[in-house]
């Protein structure tokens, strides 16, 4: 087989991913392992999973011309526009796979991590709507700064757990979580919310997520006769909707692949989240990849403005999209991503998440022909992230 | 032979303490494993303190936090490491988390123990698979054992293998806990330890996670060669002077 | 022509409607009555409208059948999901199709009332999409309760303009509304928000919300075999979500209407928005219709917890259903509306608006059979509702 | 012949002042028709006060809502005016919007209005169409003539419409402004003026919307029969005795 961007079969993206993880988990990662395959290719769980992204979720989201962006940057430019999809955000197209998985294992209690509250909430959702518990880890920091997702995730239902350790964000939500399945390894299901954690973890959230990809290639084709942009461009927190975005692309090298990480407060001000740039390869949350860390190896605390990309890690598939040269990264700073988010906001009448608002900076950092077809993930809503904005702006 | 395993042979009844390095203050390292050494504890665990730890519960990550801040990092360690096996003879096992090793470059990181005196590692994230593929034989050329976990969820067919790699004791996680004490032990956990001990594994067994007292400790080494105390200690720690070592130990052993 | 529940061609539904309008607009809303039906059905207005409610706004929305709702309420029961929509309601149907409207006409200014701001954000939305200025009145009370749709038409573009006289809720945004394009005759057009004011603004509102129940039609033939459900079902504030879901069946008296008002805190309370049980034939904005009203002629200040519900007067359309008992109307309070919110969000995973609520709230008001369908137009997300809904449950 | 006809056959410069019933105090009615009548005033205009008057500035809104405030309604504005009619002739017209007048019902409006010796009525919201196809003759009967708006938007063609129905003054909005006071015209107004004066309509014209004072009032004059002054004189007696209109008029008149 020739060279590809994809996990081989020991779950390694080149040098990166496996399952680094305590004995205790064994059991459910390994049940995972060995059985997502299996179940997520039976007909019935595609029959379902296929009808809940049509009918619950509102797939597919539109592959949108930006008429008024595409001129003022002289270039052709589309929006996946995954903030239509219900909960507002691609987060859901995981949580909808993960809770049907879930309830094939048996599982009765769902978990979860969540930085922006965005995978919260979707987490939240698919629990309500299968009728399943639901317990939401979320950094002390995050809650405060995403007030409405903490408010839809109790409305739901779920119960929402404060992290106070270390930077009190997305990281210590996540060993949050990983220490609550540690504890609850028989009914428990913890669904991780991007492309990171141990294998198949980053795998199955890439497969839940490529659905985007592979509607942008049908709308594509039907659009611009061709269903291969020249860029396929998306903000990377985990990953998870660069990883769903670029899925059908990896291995297709005439499709550029641009991942847009955050700068924080920029580069070199200790304050941020720019992972390629700023980490060395190591292990956090179960999987070899990139992350911040100091010269003994202790996990950096990251900061963005943006709480779904404050994360001082990436999924194994970046990290070696990063280390392969397949993908260029760059980094947007807080002033830059807040910008946009009104750039967007005022040209085309889409408020974008903060998160979101970072991967569309790219068109003021490098030039793009006049013919080249660019493809932007537009990950998520700004709903979430008003308070962000108008404090920012002072509207 | 190896400190670890000639306590496997010759003792009955172990008991072992963990605590982090470089807590409550940097240099209490060396005061509190001498202390240890000298009370009725057959096994120390020196816990590397690391950012993230995900296997441990709340009281430990707090005294990594406050390691961690004290200044406390590898290469520290081995120095106080270094100066601390001239002066006792105990068993000395290195819990880390992967991390902070692969950063130390993993090498190093064996020959360093080596140098010290230490007698093994436990590294919760690295998993027997790995362990054995790229790393046993680097480990066997610095005579370090590495202790493997299991938990309930653990197939006996895993056990087997573990049980084939581990050329010290196996950590026998107690129950779905993360560490933190408990005050006895369950019909569940008594269950899993009988059945453990069904299995005749070639490796004597410690058990860790959740003992706190005279009773989860009886209880443990009555299905094991020994038992592991971490949280309670550190919770001892944190009111108690380290001259009062003793107390906490005898009570254990009462 | 046999009868018809649709307006007739003096702009008549029955005996309601018309254009009791000042002079001074008489010319915009001629120009308006002139224009509209040849305008819209114009091939490229048609082609224009329609792709962006695929592109832009995300339709088709789905039709969810609500299993968990369907299982405990033992009928069957299928949402349509407006919510789905860009801008999180139905409104968008509308503005798109006004923006379109406008931009023909020449109109450089756009202007709008709201009172949840789901109608100002989708006018502000449309605004940027086009690149045209945009000014919303909205009653100070609105404001204050749904300062998330403030911060969003803000981040938009739009200029707020708060309306101060009167209730300071949805009627008095209109009446500041209407004085601002009396003012502004010539580059300005009025984007009214719901089936109300004086003809064509009803029928032309109307038409354009009337693709919800096209679709319906279309979706429930593949999912029940026949276009025709039992019952449509939707709340009503000036009625333009209901106006669109039942526009294809309104001659169809096999499937059955209701209508869902607010009664506020009760209707005997004096704190009520149930216009069609406290209402009499008036003027209003125009229109000759039901409002609530003192004996000697002045408009009553309504009460609803929701402000988009919160409107003295409803649309002539309704006015109608009501008088010839083709709809039937009830009215839902505060606390069983908030109920329902919280209902649909446990059951369903979905967090529905405050207005919304009191469509669902209707199951426990009427027995169904177990063979009925029942199409509820879920006619906007609760994001707009969350401290309201917290509040209210302190969560 | 109805009072209004007399006035615009016998005059030019007419001056008309409208104010709202009931403000600032219910029973100011009276005594601001009385003082008006006194003045060199030659029509007055009685504001029905309305929760919503649309076609209103705030200065009217305001006054409108004093006047609710203070209890006023249509049957005790008929049972003020009775009285009023005793002690003056002067032309008067009822201005209201339509919703008031229906739930009063029209018919019996339109009697009230004869029977208190109402010259005409001014009504917004009720298009000049559906006055003609419903209510005209109902007018007639009752001697009552209605007003008709017009504004720089208004079509030659429906300005002759109007003309036709007409049998009073056509009220000619100044400019694209709701009332509201204006210090002088533009020419976009003069020009519309102009216009319409060419127009040679039968109905005479009154100038009504944003005069406030001798510039505006003669300018208007200028162009028409008369004028109307509203707003300027709300914003008056808000600050001024009733017994001081003299001083406002006389300012207008100067
Ligand atoms: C809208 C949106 N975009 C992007 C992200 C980043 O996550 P990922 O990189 O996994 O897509 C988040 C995380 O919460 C998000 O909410
Ligand atoms: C979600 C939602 N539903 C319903 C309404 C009521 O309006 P209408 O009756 O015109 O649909 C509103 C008004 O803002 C709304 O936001």
């Amino acid at each position: 087989m020739s060279k590809t961007y994809n996990v081989n079969e020991k779950g390694y993206y080149g040098d990166f991913g496996g399952a680094y993880i305590p004995e205790m988990m064994y059991a459910n990662i390994e049940e995972l392992r060995t059985k997502y395959l299996k179940i997520c290719s039976e007909e019935k769980f595609q029959k379902e999973f296929n009808d809940l992204l049509k009918q619950y979720v509102g797939r597919p989201t539109p592959l949108y011309f930006a008429e008024r962006l595409s001129h003022t940057y002289n270039t052709k430019i589309y929006l996946k526009r995954e903030d239509l999809c219900h909960t507002g955000a691609h987060k859901i197209n995981n949580t909808i796979g993960q809770i049907l998985l879930a309830k094939r294992l048996g599982k009765t209690r769902i978990i979860a991590e969540t930085g922006a509250g965005q995978h919260g909430v979707a987490t939240a959702t698919v629990c309500a709507l299968m009728g399943i518990k639901c317990i939401i880890y979320m950094g002390e920091i995050d809650i405060s700064r995403q007030a409405p997702n903490v408010a839809r995730m109790k409305m739901l239902g779920a119960e929402v757990k404060p992290a106070i350790s270390g930077s009190k964000t997305l990281k210590d939500a996540t060993n949050e979580a990983i220490r609550d399945w540690i504890n609850n390894p028989i009914d428990t299901h913890y669904i991780i919310g991007s492309v990171v954690g141990p294998h198949p973890y980053p795998d199955m959230v890439a497969r839940f997520q490529s659905i985007i990809g592979v509607e942008v290639m049908d709308q594509l084709k039907k659009t611009e006769g061709t269903e291969n942009p020249d860029y396929v461009i998306a903000c990377v927190g985990g990953g998870s909707n660069a990883a769903g975005l670029f899925y059908p692309y990896l291995d297709n090298e005439n499709v550029k692949i641009i991942c847009v990480e955050a700068a924080g407060k920029g580069i070199d001000t200790g304050k941020s989240a720019a992972t390629s740039i700023l980490g060395k390869e190591g292990i956090i949350h179960g999987s070899k990849t990139l992350l911040m860390q100091s010269f003994d190896g202790q996990i950096t605390e990251p900061y963005s403005i943006s709480a779904g990309l404050d994360y001082p890690g990436v999924g194994p598939m970046h990290a070696n999209l990063f280390k392969t040269k397949r993908g260029e990264f760059i980094s947007i700073n807080d002033k830059e991503a807040m910008e946009w988010g009104l750039n967007l906001s005022r040209l085309e009448g889409i408020i974008p998440a903060i998160e979101t608002s970072h991967a569309f900076a790219v068109l003021d950092k490098k030039k793009f022909k006049k013919d080249d077809v660019l493809v932007f993930n537009c990950s998520g809503r700004g709903d979430k992230d008003l308070d962000t904005y108008i404090d920012y702006f002072k509207l | 032979m190896n400190r670890i395993n000639k306590i496997l042979e010759e003792k009955n009844n172990i008991l072992s303490i963990y605590f982090t390095a470089g807590f409550p203050e940097i240099e209490d390292t060396e005061k509190i494993i001498l202390k240890l050494s000298e009370c009725d504890v057959d096994m120390v665990e020196i816990g590397l303190p690391f950012s993230d730890p995900l296997a441990d519960g709340p009281t430990i990550q707090e005294s990594s936090t406050i390691a961690l801040n004290n200044g406390m990092n590898t290469k520290k360690l081995f120095i106080q490491l270094k100066n601390i096996r001239k002066k006792t003879n105990i068993p000395l096992i290195i819990m880390g988390y992967f991390n902070p090793i692969l950063q130390f470059g993993i090498e190093n990181f064996c020959e360093e123990c080596e140098l010290a005196g230490i007698d093994g590692l436990i590294i919760p994230d690295l998993p027997v698979d790995v362990f054995k593929e790229n790393y046993q034989s680097l480990f066997n050329k610095h005579k370090l054992l590495n202790m493997f976990l299991i938990s309930p969820q653990t197939s006996d067919e895993r056990i087997r293998f573990i049980d084939k790699v581990s050329n010290g004791f196996i950590y026998m996680v107690s129950s779905f806990s993360i560490t933190g004490a408990v005050n006895s032990f369950g019909k569940n956990q008594i269950d899993y330890f009988k059945r453990i001990n069904k299995m005749n594994l070639k490796s004597k067994l410690l058990i860790g996670f959740g003992i706190s007292n005279k009773d989860t400790f009886n209880d443990a080494v009555s299905y094991s060669k020994g038992a592991i105390i971490g949280s309670a200690f550190i919770k001892f720690l944190k009111t108690n002077k380290i001259e009062n070592i003793k107390n906490f130990i005898d009570q254990i052993r009462g």
